[in-house]
Protein backbone atom coordinates (compact mmCIF):
# COMPACT_ATOMS: atom_id res chain seq x y z
CA UNK A 1 0.00 0.00 0.00
CA UNK A 2 1.41 3.47 -1.17
CA UNK A 3 1.20 6.22 2.18
CA UNK A 4 1.12 9.43 1.17
CA UNK A 5 2.06 12.62 3.66
CA UNK A 6 0.81 16.01 3.25
CA UNK A 7 1.72 19.68 4.53
CA UNK A 8 2.96 19.75 8.29
CA UNK A 9 2.58 15.62 8.15
CA UNK A 10 4.84 15.42 5.14
CA UNK A 11 7.68 17.58 6.85
CA UNK A 12 6.90 15.57 10.28
CA UNK A 13 7.15 12.46 8.76
CA UNK A 14 10.24 13.29 6.19
CA UNK A 15 8.68 11.85 3.03
CA UNK A 16 5.85 12.40 0.77
CA UNK A 17 4.98 8.91 0.02
CA UNK A 18 6.70 5.42 1.39
CA UNK A 19 5.64 1.49 0.25
CA UNK A 20 4.00 0.44 4.08
CA UNK A 21 3.19 -3.61 4.45
CA UNK A 22 0.82 -3.82 6.83
CA UNK A 23 -2.04 -6.44 8.28
CA UNK A 24 -4.12 -3.53 10.48
CA UNK A 25 -7.66 -3.90 9.79
CA UNK A 26 -8.62 0.05 9.46
CA UNK A 27 -6.76 3.04 9.02
CA UNK A 28 -6.63 3.83 13.21
CA UNK A 29 -4.45 0.46 13.19
CA UNK A 30 -2.20 1.67 11.16
CA UNK A 31 -1.78 4.68 12.41
CA UNK A 32 -1.11 3.14 16.81
CA UNK A 33 1.38 0.91 14.24
CA UNK A 34 3.50 3.92 12.99
CA UNK A 35 2.85 5.87 16.71
CA UNK A 36 4.93 2.91 18.33
CA UNK A 37 7.50 2.09 15.70
CA UNK A 38 9.18 5.78 14.82
CA UNK A 39 9.05 9.08 16.71
CA UNK A 40 8.39 10.68 13.44
CA UNK A 41 5.11 9.01 13.29
CA UNK A 42 4.55 9.45 16.97
CA UNK A 43 5.05 13.36 15.96
CA UNK A 44 3.03 13.66 12.77
CA UNK A 45 -0.07 11.48 14.37
CA UNK A 46 0.10 13.57 17.64
CA UNK A 47 -3.43 15.53 17.77
CA UNK A 48 -5.60 12.91 15.25
CA UNK A 49 -8.28 15.35 15.36
CA UNK A 50 -5.91 18.03 12.91
CA UNK A 51 -5.53 15.19 10.73
CA UNK A 52 -7.91 14.20 7.78
CA UNK A 53 -7.72 10.82 5.97
CA UNK A 54 -8.33 9.82 1.81
CA UNK A 55 -8.26 6.05 1.16
CA UNK A 56 -7.94 5.81 -3.22
CA UNK A 57 -7.95 9.39 -3.45
CA UNK A 58 -11.68 9.61 -1.35
CA UNK A 59 -12.39 11.48 2.06
CA UNK A 60 -12.42 8.91 4.90
CA UNK A 61 -12.66 8.09 8.29
CA UNK A 62 -10.13 6.69 10.84
CA UNK A 63 -12.20 3.92 11.11
CA UNK A 64 -12.11 2.87 7.23
CA UNK A 65 -10.84 -0.47 6.31
CA UNK A 66 -7.66 -1.32 4.91
CA UNK A 67 -8.02 -4.27 3.37
CA UNK A 68 -7.47 -3.70 -0.79
CA UNK A 69 -6.92 -0.29 -0.44
CA UNK A 70 -4.08 0.86 -2.83
CA UNK A 71 -3.22 4.35 -2.17
CA UNK A 72 -3.57 5.69 1.82
CA UNK A 73 -3.31 9.75 2.60
CA UNK A 74 -2.85 11.58 5.52
CA UNK A 75 -2.95 15.50 5.20
CA UNK A 76 -4.30 18.60 7.96
CA UNK A 77 -7.45 20.16 7.01
CA UNK A 78 -6.99 21.80 3.66
CA UNK A 79 -6.53 25.34 2.94
CA UNK A 80 -6.68 26.08 -0.65
CA UNK A 81 -9.02 28.40 -2.56
CA UNK B 1 -4.80 18.16 -16.43
CA UNK B 2 -7.48 19.80 -18.21
CA UNK B 3 -10.47 17.49 -18.48
CA UNK B 4 -13.45 18.47 -21.46
CA UNK B 5 -16.61 17.51 -20.66
CA UNK B 6 -17.31 13.92 -22.02
CA UNK B 7 -17.94 13.76 -25.86
CA UNK B 8 -20.70 11.41 -25.28
CA UNK B 9 -23.39 14.06 -23.49
CA UNK B 10 -25.65 14.68 -25.62
CA UNK B 11 -26.80 18.27 -26.80
CA UNK B 12 -29.86 20.11 -25.28
CA UNK B 13 -32.69 21.93 -26.94
CA UNK B 14 -31.07 24.96 -25.12
CA UNK B 15 -27.31 24.54 -27.04
CA UNK B 16 -24.71 22.69 -26.45
CA UNK B 17 -23.85 20.07 -23.50
CA UNK B 18 -22.65 21.85 -20.41
CA UNK B 19 -18.87 22.08 -20.14
CA UNK B 20 -16.84 21.65 -16.94
CA UNK B 21 -13.34 22.60 -17.21
CA UNK B 22 -10.89 21.70 -14.52
CA UNK B 23 -7.44 22.37 -13.85
CA UNK B 24 -4.89 22.05 -11.65
CA UNK B 25 -1.59 24.04 -12.54
CA UNK B 26 1.80 25.87 -12.06
CA UNK B 27 1.13 28.21 -14.84
CA UNK B 28 -0.72 31.65 -14.41
CA UNK B 29 -4.71 31.75 -16.07
CA UNK B 30 -5.72 34.42 -18.34
CA UNK B 31 -9.29 35.39 -16.71
CA UNK B 32 -10.83 37.04 -20.01
CA UNK B 33 -9.59 33.74 -22.38
CA UNK B 34 -11.23 31.74 -19.76
CA UNK B 35 -14.52 33.09 -19.68
CA UNK B 36 -14.43 33.20 -23.90
CA UNK B 37 -13.63 29.57 -23.68
CA UNK B 38 -16.82 29.37 -21.23
CA UNK B 39 -19.18 31.33 -23.52
CA UNK B 40 -17.95 30.30 -27.05
CA UNK B 41 -20.11 29.46 -29.74
CA UNK B 42 -23.47 29.85 -28.02
CA UNK B 43 -25.90 32.43 -27.15
CA UNK B 44 -28.08 31.21 -24.59
CA UNK B 45 -26.02 32.44 -21.79
CA UNK B 46 -27.32 35.69 -19.54
CA UNK B 47 -25.00 35.12 -16.99
CA UNK B 48 -21.61 34.51 -16.42
CA UNK B 49 -19.88 35.12 -12.33
CA UNK B 50 -16.71 34.61 -11.78
CA UNK B 51 -14.12 34.45 -8.41
CA UNK B 52 -10.78 35.35 -8.84
CA UNK B 53 -8.98 34.47 -5.32
CA UNK B 54 -5.57 36.50 -5.11
CA UNK B 55 -2.11 36.45 -3.09
CA UNK B 56 -2.54 38.94 0.05
CA UNK B 57 0.83 40.29 0.99
CA UNK B 58 -0.45 40.40 4.77
CA UNK B 59 -2.55 37.96 6.84
CA UNK B 60 -4.22 39.21 10.24
CA UNK B 61 -1.42 41.97 10.30
CA UNK B 62 1.78 39.85 9.61
CA UNK B 63 3.41 40.71 6.47
CA UNK B 64 3.38 37.55 3.65
CA UNK B 65 6.06 37.96 1.00
CA UNK B 66 4.71 34.95 -0.72
CA UNK B 67 3.27 31.33 -0.75
CA UNK B 68 3.66 27.38 -1.21
CA UNK B 69 0.75 25.74 -2.61
CA UNK B 70 0.61 21.83 -1.90
CA UNK B 71 -1.65 19.93 -3.29
CA UNK B 72 -1.99 15.77 -3.85
CA UNK B 73 -2.16 14.82 -7.76
CA UNK B 74 -4.89 13.06 -9.02
CA UNK B 75 -7.48 13.42 -6.36
CA UNK B 76 -7.53 17.44 -6.43
CA UNK B 77 -8.48 17.39 -9.49
CA UNK B 78 -10.89 14.56 -9.36
CA UNK B 79 -12.59 16.91 -5.76
CA UNK B 80 -12.53 19.64 -8.12
CA UNK B 81 -14.89 18.28 -10.66
CA UNK B 82 -16.95 16.91 -8.20
CA UNK B 83 -17.62 20.03 -6.80
CA UNK B 84 -18.17 21.10 -10.20
CA UNK B 85 -20.56 18.52 -11.26
CA UNK B 86 -22.66 19.13 -8.14
CA UNK B 87 -23.01 22.91 -8.87
CA UNK B 88 -24.67 21.46 -12.12
CA UNK B 89 -26.31 19.45 -10.45
CA UNK B 90 -27.98 22.15 -8.28
CA UNK B 91 -28.22 25.04 -10.51
CA UNK B 92 -29.09 25.14 -13.95
CA UNK B 93 -25.45 26.28 -15.53
CA UNK B 94 -24.06 26.00 -19.03
CA UNK B 95 -20.46 25.75 -17.99
CA UNK B 96 -18.23 25.74 -14.66
CA UNK B 97 -14.58 26.40 -14.92
CA UNK B 98 -12.37 25.63 -11.93
CA UNK B 99 -8.73 26.57 -12.23
CA UNK B 100 -6.39 26.24 -9.34
CA UNK B 101 -2.68 26.88 -9.26
CA UNK B 102 -0.34 25.29 -7.15
CA UNK B 103 3.62 26.09 -6.13
CA UNK B 104 5.55 29.34 -5.40
CA UNK B 105 2.94 32.40 -5.44
CA UNK B 106 4.25 36.12 -5.02
CA UNK B 107 1.64 38.93 -3.35
CA UNK B 108 -1.09 39.70 -6.04
CA UNK B 109 -0.82 36.31 -7.60
CA UNK B 110 -3.93 34.55 -9.16
CA UNK B 111 -4.61 31.46 -7.09
CA UNK B 112 -8.10 30.23 -8.03
CA UNK B 113 -10.50 31.20 -10.98
CA UNK B 114 -14.32 30.21 -10.94
CA UNK B 115 -16.53 30.83 -13.55
CA UNK B 116 -20.08 29.72 -13.99
CA UNK B 117 -22.65 30.49 -17.03
CA UNK B 118 -26.19 30.54 -16.59
CA UNK B 119 -28.87 31.78 -18.39
CA UNK B 120 -29.91 33.70 -14.97
CA UNK B 121 -27.94 36.09 -12.66
CA UNK B 122 -29.14 34.08 -9.27
CA UNK B 123 -27.90 30.67 -10.53
CA UNK B 124 -24.41 32.04 -11.56
CA UNK B 125 -23.61 33.84 -8.40
CA UNK B 126 -24.48 30.69 -6.37
CA UNK B 127 -23.23 28.24 -8.02
CA UNK B 128 -20.08 30.05 -8.12
CA UNK B 129 -20.18 30.57 -4.35
CA UNK B 130 -21.13 27.47 -3.58
CA UNK B 131 -17.94 26.24 -5.28
CA UNK B 132 -15.65 28.17 -3.79
CA UNK B 133 -17.27 27.06 -0.47
CA UNK B 134 -16.79 23.59 -1.16
CA UNK B 135 -13.34 24.13 -2.77
CA UNK B 136 -12.10 25.51 0.52
CA UNK B 137 -13.29 23.00 2.43
CA UNK B 138 -13.18 19.72 0.28
CA UNK B 139 -10.08 20.36 -2.43
CA UNK B 140 -6.62 18.76 -1.16
CA UNK B 141 -5.03 21.91 -1.34
CA UNK B 142 -2.31 23.41 1.68
CA UNK B 143 -0.98 26.71 2.11
CA UNK B 144 2.44 27.76 3.60
CA UNK B 145 3.01 31.40 4.20
CA UNK B 146 6.48 32.76 4.08
CA UNK B 147 6.40 35.70 6.91
CA UNK B 148 9.29 37.85 8.66
CA UNK B 149 9.60 34.92 10.96
CA UNK B 150 9.75 32.16 8.74
CA UNK B 151 7.88 30.24 6.77
CA UNK B 152 4.02 28.76 8.29
CA UNK B 153 1.53 26.61 7.11
CA UNK B 154 -1.67 28.27 7.40
CA UNK B 155 -4.95 27.17 9.38
CA UNK B 156 -8.02 26.27 8.33
CA UNK B 157 -10.60 28.86 9.35
CA UNK B 158 -14.14 27.64 10.71
CA UNK B 159 -15.60 30.50 8.83
CA UNK B 160 -15.09 28.27 5.51
CA UNK B 161 -17.29 25.01 7.04
CA UNK B 162 -19.24 27.49 8.06
CA UNK B 163 -19.78 29.28 4.65
CA UNK B 164 -20.16 25.49 3.06
CA UNK B 165 -22.52 24.08 5.48
CA UNK B 166 -25.08 26.70 4.53
CA UNK B 167 -25.38 24.65 1.44
CA UNK B 168 -26.63 21.69 2.99
CA UNK C 1 -18.22 58.48 -19.30
CA UNK C 2 -14.93 56.98 -17.20
CA UNK C 3 -15.26 58.71 -13.72
CA UNK C 4 -11.85 58.12 -11.66
CA UNK C 5 -12.23 58.21 -7.75
CA UNK C 6 -11.78 62.18 -6.22
CA UNK C 7 -8.29 62.59 -6.24
CA UNK C 8 -8.37 63.60 -2.69
CA UNK C 9 -9.44 60.63 -1.55
CA UNK C 10 -6.56 59.99 1.41
CA UNK C 11 -4.75 56.14 0.94
CA UNK C 12 -5.24 54.26 4.17
CA UNK C 13 -3.01 51.73 6.00
CA UNK C 14 -4.51 48.81 3.52
CA UNK C 15 -3.35 50.28 0.92
CA UNK C 16 -4.40 52.88 -1.86
CA UNK C 17 -7.77 54.15 -1.46
CA UNK C 18 -10.87 52.23 -3.07
CA UNK C 19 -11.43 53.12 -6.59
CA UNK C 20 -15.09 53.48 -8.08
CA UNK C 21 -14.59 52.77 -12.01
CA UNK C 22 -17.90 53.48 -14.04
CA UNK C 23 -18.10 53.80 -17.94
CA UNK C 24 -22.00 53.63 -19.52
CA UNK C 25 -20.41 53.13 -23.76
CA UNK C 26 -21.69 52.12 -26.53
CA UNK C 27 -18.61 50.11 -27.25
CA UNK C 28 -17.42 46.54 -26.10
CA UNK C 29 -15.03 46.04 -23.17
CA UNK C 30 -12.53 43.78 -22.09
CA UNK C 31 -13.28 41.67 -19.01
CA UNK C 32 -9.38 40.63 -18.54
CA UNK C 33 -8.23 44.16 -18.99
CA UNK C 34 -10.86 45.39 -16.98
CA UNK C 35 -9.89 42.81 -13.56
CA UNK C 36 -6.68 44.23 -14.30
CA UNK C 37 -7.22 47.90 -14.09
CA UNK C 38 -9.07 47.38 -10.75
CA UNK C 39 -5.97 45.34 -9.08
CA UNK C 40 -3.21 47.16 -10.69
CA UNK C 41 -0.63 47.94 -8.10
CA UNK C 42 -2.34 46.71 -5.06
CA UNK C 43 -1.15 43.56 -3.02
CA UNK C 44 -3.80 43.60 -0.34
CA UNK C 45 -6.44 42.17 -2.69
CA UNK C 46 -7.59 38.77 -1.77
CA UNK C 47 -10.96 38.49 -3.97
CA UNK C 48 -12.33 39.80 -7.04
CA UNK C 49 -16.18 38.76 -7.58
CA UNK C 50 -17.28 39.69 -11.12
CA UNK C 51 -20.60 39.41 -13.14
CA UNK C 52 -21.03 39.74 -16.92
CA UNK C 53 -24.41 40.17 -18.70
CA UNK C 54 -24.99 38.52 -22.00
CA UNK C 55 -27.58 39.18 -24.44
CA UNK C 56 -29.73 35.86 -25.01
CA UNK C 57 -30.55 34.48 -28.09
CA UNK C 58 -34.24 34.01 -26.88
CA UNK C 59 -36.28 34.91 -24.07
CA UNK C 60 -39.53 33.05 -23.03
CA UNK C 61 -39.53 30.53 -25.42
CA UNK C 62 -39.36 33.37 -28.16
CA UNK C 63 -36.29 33.71 -30.22
CA UNK C 64 -34.28 37.42 -30.28
CA UNK C 65 -32.10 38.28 -32.63
CA UNK C 66 -30.77 41.53 -31.59
CA UNK C 67 -31.65 44.46 -29.11
CA UNK C 68 -31.43 47.84 -28.45
CA UNK C 69 -30.35 49.39 -25.44
CA UNK C 70 -31.80 53.03 -24.42
CA UNK C 71 -30.49 54.57 -21.49
CA UNK C 72 -30.75 58.03 -19.88
CA UNK C 73 -26.93 60.08 -20.55
CA UNK C 74 -26.38 61.71 -17.29
CA UNK C 75 -28.60 60.46 -15.09
CA UNK C 76 -27.13 57.10 -16.02
CA UNK C 77 -23.71 57.50 -14.70
CA UNK C 78 -24.84 59.08 -11.60
CA UNK C 79 -27.25 56.08 -10.50
CA UNK C 80 -24.50 53.63 -11.12
CA UNK C 81 -21.92 55.81 -9.29
CA UNK C 82 -24.47 56.08 -6.48
CA UNK C 83 -24.93 51.93 -6.00
CA UNK C 84 -21.40 51.79 -6.30
CA UNK C 85 -20.85 54.08 -3.13
CA UNK C 86 -23.70 52.48 -1.50
CA UNK C 87 -21.71 49.01 -2.03
CA UNK C 88 -19.00 50.53 -0.50
CA UNK C 89 -20.40 51.89 2.44
CA UNK C 90 -21.68 48.48 3.19
CA UNK C 91 -18.58 46.01 2.16
CA UNK C 92 -15.20 46.65 2.61
CA UNK C 93 -14.31 47.10 -0.84
CA UNK C 94 -10.87 48.04 -3.01
CA UNK C 95 -12.14 48.64 -6.27
CA UNK C 96 -15.92 48.73 -7.83
CA UNK C 97 -15.69 48.56 -11.30
CA UNK C 98 -19.36 48.90 -13.44
CA UNK C 99 -19.43 49.04 -16.80
CA UNK C 100 -22.88 49.03 -18.98
CA UNK C 101 -22.94 49.05 -22.48
CA UNK C 102 -26.07 51.55 -25.06
CA UNK C 103 -27.10 50.76 -28.29
CA UNK C 104 -27.65 48.14 -30.75
CA UNK C 105 -26.31 44.59 -29.39
CA UNK C 106 -26.69 41.32 -31.14
CA UNK C 107 -27.11 37.96 -29.42
CA UNK C 108 -24.21 36.84 -26.98
CA UNK C 109 -22.81 40.22 -26.62
CA UNK C 110 -21.47 41.81 -23.60
CA UNK C 111 -24.41 44.18 -21.79
CA UNK C 112 -23.10 44.54 -18.19
CA UNK C 113 -19.74 43.96 -16.00
CA UNK C 114 -19.82 44.52 -12.39
CA UNK C 115 -16.57 43.53 -10.77
CA UNK C 116 -15.84 44.21 -6.79
CA UNK C 117 -12.14 43.69 -4.83
CA UNK C 118 -12.59 42.96 -1.38
CA UNK C 119 -9.79 41.24 1.03
CA UNK C 120 -12.52 38.75 1.79
CA UNK C 121 -14.42 36.42 -0.64
CA UNK C 122 -17.89 36.57 0.86
CA UNK C 123 -18.00 40.93 0.58
CA UNK C 124 -16.53 40.79 -3.27
CA UNK C 125 -19.41 38.25 -3.68
CA UNK C 126 -21.84 40.07 -1.81
CA UNK C 127 -20.85 43.44 -2.89
CA UNK C 128 -21.45 42.17 -6.45
CA UNK C 129 -24.49 40.47 -6.26
CA UNK C 130 -25.77 44.30 -4.62
CA UNK C 131 -24.85 45.99 -7.34
CA UNK C 132 -26.53 44.24 -9.94
CA UNK C 133 -29.78 43.74 -7.90
CA UNK C 134 -29.50 47.87 -7.46
CA UNK C 135 -28.66 48.15 -11.45
CA UNK C 136 -31.66 46.00 -12.32
CA UNK C 137 -33.98 48.25 -10.46
CA UNK C 138 -32.77 52.06 -10.53
CA UNK C 139 -30.10 52.17 -13.05
CA UNK C 140 -32.36 54.13 -16.11
CA UNK C 141 -31.26 51.84 -19.17
CA UNK C 142 -34.23 50.10 -21.00
CA UNK C 143 -34.16 47.29 -23.50
CA UNK C 144 -36.04 46.88 -27.10
CA UNK C 145 -35.91 43.54 -27.72
CA UNK C 146 -36.14 42.19 -31.79
CA UNK C 147 -38.71 39.04 -32.22
CA UNK C 148 -39.62 37.62 -35.23
CA UNK C 149 -42.77 39.56 -34.68
CA UNK C 150 -41.40 42.37 -34.58
CA UNK C 151 -39.68 44.54 -31.92
CA UNK C 152 -40.78 45.12 -28.01
CA UNK C 153 -39.81 46.77 -25.12
CA UNK C 154 -39.00 44.04 -22.32
CA UNK C 155 -41.39 44.38 -19.31
CA UNK C 156 -39.60 44.81 -15.79
CA UNK C 157 -39.76 41.47 -14.06
CA UNK C 158 -41.27 41.42 -10.19
CA UNK C 159 -38.71 39.11 -9.30
CA UNK C 160 -35.48 41.86 -9.65
CA UNK C 161 -37.72 43.80 -7.22
CA UNK C 162 -37.71 41.37 -4.95
CA UNK C 163 -33.41 40.77 -5.49
CA UNK C 164 -33.13 44.05 -4.52
CA UNK C 165 -35.29 44.18 -1.50
CA UNK C 166 -33.37 41.81 0.42
CA UNK C 167 -30.40 44.10 0.80
CA UNK C 168 -32.95 46.55 3.09
CA UNK D 1 -38.18 73.16 -18.05
CA UNK D 2 -37.06 70.29 -20.36
CA UNK D 3 -39.29 67.80 -20.22
CA UNK D 4 -37.50 64.13 -21.43
CA UNK D 5 -39.11 60.76 -22.24
CA UNK D 6 -37.71 57.36 -22.77
CA UNK D 7 -38.50 53.96 -24.15
CA UNK D 8 -42.01 53.82 -25.05
CA UNK D 9 -43.23 56.70 -23.56
CA UNK D 10 -40.60 58.53 -26.50
CA UNK D 11 -42.28 56.40 -29.25
CA UNK D 12 -45.77 57.73 -27.74
CA UNK D 13 -44.81 60.97 -27.18
CA UNK D 14 -43.27 60.95 -30.56
CA UNK D 15 -40.28 63.13 -29.31
CA UNK D 16 -37.06 62.60 -26.67
CA UNK D 17 -37.14 65.48 -25.72
CA UNK D 18 -38.86 69.12 -25.46
CA UNK D 19 -39.12 72.65 -23.90
CA UNK D 20 -42.38 73.06 -21.77
CA UNK D 21 -43.61 75.83 -19.86
CA UNK D 22 -46.23 75.37 -17.55
CA UNK D 23 -47.25 76.60 -14.07
CA UNK D 24 -48.46 73.14 -12.79
CA UNK D 25 -47.49 73.33 -9.41
CA UNK D 26 -46.38 69.28 -9.42
CA UNK D 27 -45.58 66.55 -11.52
CA UNK D 28 -49.15 65.13 -11.27
CA UNK D 29 -50.48 68.50 -12.52
CA UNK D 30 -48.30 68.83 -15.74
CA UNK D 31 -48.96 65.15 -16.44
CA UNK D 32 -52.78 66.38 -16.46
CA UNK D 33 -51.71 69.48 -18.82
CA UNK D 34 -50.38 67.20 -21.16
CA UNK D 35 -53.10 64.83 -21.24
CA UNK D 36 -55.64 67.30 -22.28
CA UNK D 37 -53.70 69.45 -24.55
CA UNK D 38 -52.71 65.60 -27.31
CA UNK D 39 -53.90 62.45 -27.86
CA UNK D 40 -49.82 61.87 -28.07
CA UNK D 41 -49.74 62.66 -24.21
CA UNK D 42 -53.03 60.85 -23.46
CA UNK D 43 -51.79 57.98 -25.06
CA UNK D 44 -48.25 57.79 -22.76
CA UNK D 45 -49.65 58.45 -19.64
CA UNK D 46 -52.83 56.45 -20.10
CA UNK D 47 -51.64 53.97 -17.37
CA UNK D 48 -49.74 55.96 -14.68
CA UNK D 49 -48.38 52.95 -12.53
CA UNK D 50 -46.57 52.22 -15.59
CA UNK D 51 -44.88 55.73 -15.77
CA UNK D 52 -41.31 56.80 -13.72
CA UNK D 53 -40.57 60.03 -12.95
CA UNK D 54 -37.18 61.61 -12.45
CA UNK D 55 -36.82 65.17 -11.51
CA UNK D 56 -33.37 66.92 -12.18
CA UNK D 57 -31.76 63.33 -12.63
CA UNK D 58 -32.92 62.26 -9.15
CA UNK D 59 -36.01 59.47 -8.98
CA UNK D 60 -39.14 60.93 -7.51
CA UNK D 61 -42.42 60.73 -7.25
CA UNK D 62 -45.89 62.48 -9.55
CA UNK D 63 -46.48 64.95 -6.28
CA UNK D 64 -42.87 66.31 -6.60
CA UNK D 65 -43.19 70.11 -6.85
CA UNK D 66 -41.59 71.73 -10.44
CA UNK D 67 -40.71 74.87 -9.16
CA UNK D 68 -37.52 75.55 -9.84
CA UNK D 69 -36.72 72.36 -12.22
CA UNK D 70 -34.41 72.37 -14.82
CA UNK D 71 -35.04 68.89 -16.09
CA UNK D 72 -37.86 66.50 -15.75
CA UNK D 73 -38.05 62.90 -17.30
CA UNK D 74 -40.64 60.21 -17.65
CA UNK D 75 -40.00 56.26 -18.83
CA UNK D 76 -41.07 53.05 -17.91
CA UNK D 77 -39.61 50.86 -14.97
CA UNK D 78 -36.04 50.12 -15.91
CA UNK D 79 -34.87 47.06 -17.49
CA UNK D 80 -30.86 47.23 -17.84
CA UNK D 81 -28.24 44.54 -16.86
Amino acid sequence: MQVLYFAWLRERVGAGREEIASDAPTVAALVEELRAKDERYALAFEDLSAVRVAVDQEAAEFDAPLAGVRELAFFPPVTGG
Amino acid sequence: MTEPAPPTAPPTAQGPAPVVHVSVQAADFDIGAEIDRLTAGRADIGAVATFTGLVRDHAGGVPISGMELEHYPGMTEAALRAIADAARARWPLQGVTVIHRYGPLAPAARIVLVACASPHRGAAFEAAEFVMDYLKTRAPFWKKETTPEGARWVDAREADDEAAARWR
